[in-house]
């Protein structure tokens, strides 16, 4: 149940340019979680979750096959 | 069988050329049902902050995510407005200062499609499309843009 | 003593190459307070009136009072909107079908006033400037176009 | 007091695209009026009158150095 976990924009300043793997989280919630321990800096960042290139709510199950990516807020143009 | 449109790449490594939009231009001079161009242009601006200047701005793109969402723009588009042609290209990489780092270009037979198409693409595209920028400052110190 | 900005000519003989708009372009470079362009392009239109095809459109204007107008159109937007700079390029003679007779460009720090001056340019100068349109078609006919 | 008329567009069809002297004309009513009898075509045509380039209404006054040019509606662009 390995998800991978990528990030983007000022994110990269606190979880680096590489794709993060976490080992246990059923869903978005638990992964946010695991996250926030790993990566404190993280915890007051604005941002919004896709899960392969959907955006999603909070309490989004997980498969395992999943790459779910912290996007914080757009800029482009 | 339905053939479906695959997503247009929309990004282009540097900054895009004054030529490259002509070319873009002069390639719709067989298209003579069109009767009016609406272009916007983005620029990167200078800006002082703290007394630092910006000299570049870093674009980088959740890419596949971008293009999937900058297709459903481009039909919801096409639905909305009589457009002859439409077409995108943001710049990813460092843009330096003064030069162009989004253009936009829509076409229509009467005037007011093409202006109101291109301005809600250019909205839409700032509020949805996933792409950064870091405002890199004459001293290398950064921070990253916000749109307003 | 006051010195009174004198009207710029907006009057190009034949049509609007797509080079001279990008060497438009590229002139902005330097400036860089500018974050967004926007630009309206006319082209002629090969339409079809009763079985006949438009092949080009000859523009004339009574000059002197267009330019004047148009220095007032140019006050008039400086005063309303915050932009940089404002282009405006309008063809005499006779213009193909597909060839680009009407080159409208300004530009600001944000987008939304450069968009808007565009808008409004385009609006008062067709609606204000004393221009006139000869569409003439294949046969060599000819019918004077009304705006719309 | 000469009056010189210019017109544009649609109205060369009628009128040439050279000036035309009107001789007395106290006011731009009085100048139509003359131009109607020579230019019979003229009478139905829709168009504005400029004196000197500015845009004036009907019984405008006319000193004799005048231009006066007959606008068809505008087509620009």
């Amino acid at each position: 149940m390995a998800v991978q976990v990528i990030v983007f924009g000022q994110l990269t300043d606190i979880m680096g340019n590489s794709p993060v793997m976490v080992d246990h989280a059923a869903d978005t919630s638990e992964l946010i979680e695991q996250l926030n321990q790993r990566y404190p800096a993280l915890v007051n960042k604005p941002y919004i979750i896709a899960v392969d290139r959907q955006i999603v709510t909070v309490h989004t199950a997980l498969s395992g096959n999943n790459t779910v990516a912290l996007l914080p807020p757009f800029a482009g143009g | 069988m339905i053939t479906e449109r695959k997503p247009k790449n929309i990004f282009t490594q540097g900054p895009i050329a004054p030529s490259f939009i002509a070319d873009s231009i002069q390639k719709h001079n067989t298209k003579t049902n069109i009767g009016g161009h609406s272009i916007f242009l983005g620029q990167v601006r200078a800006d002082e902050i703290d007394g630092r200047k910006v000299s570049a701005i870093e674009y980088t793109a959740y890419e596949e995510m971008a293009l999937e969402k900058m297709h459903a723009i481009r039909e919801a588009i096409f639905a909305k407005y009589p457009l002859v042609c439409m077409h995108v290209h943001h710049s990813l990489g460092k843009i330096a200062a003064g030069d162009i780092c989004l253009f936009v270009f829509t076409s229509s037979a009467h005037r007011k499609a093409a202006i109101d198409a291109c301005n809600e693409v250019v909205e839409r595209l700032k509020a949805e499309l996933p792409i950064w920028g870091k405002e890199i400052f004459e001293d290398e110190s950064y921070q990253w843009k916000e749109n307003k």
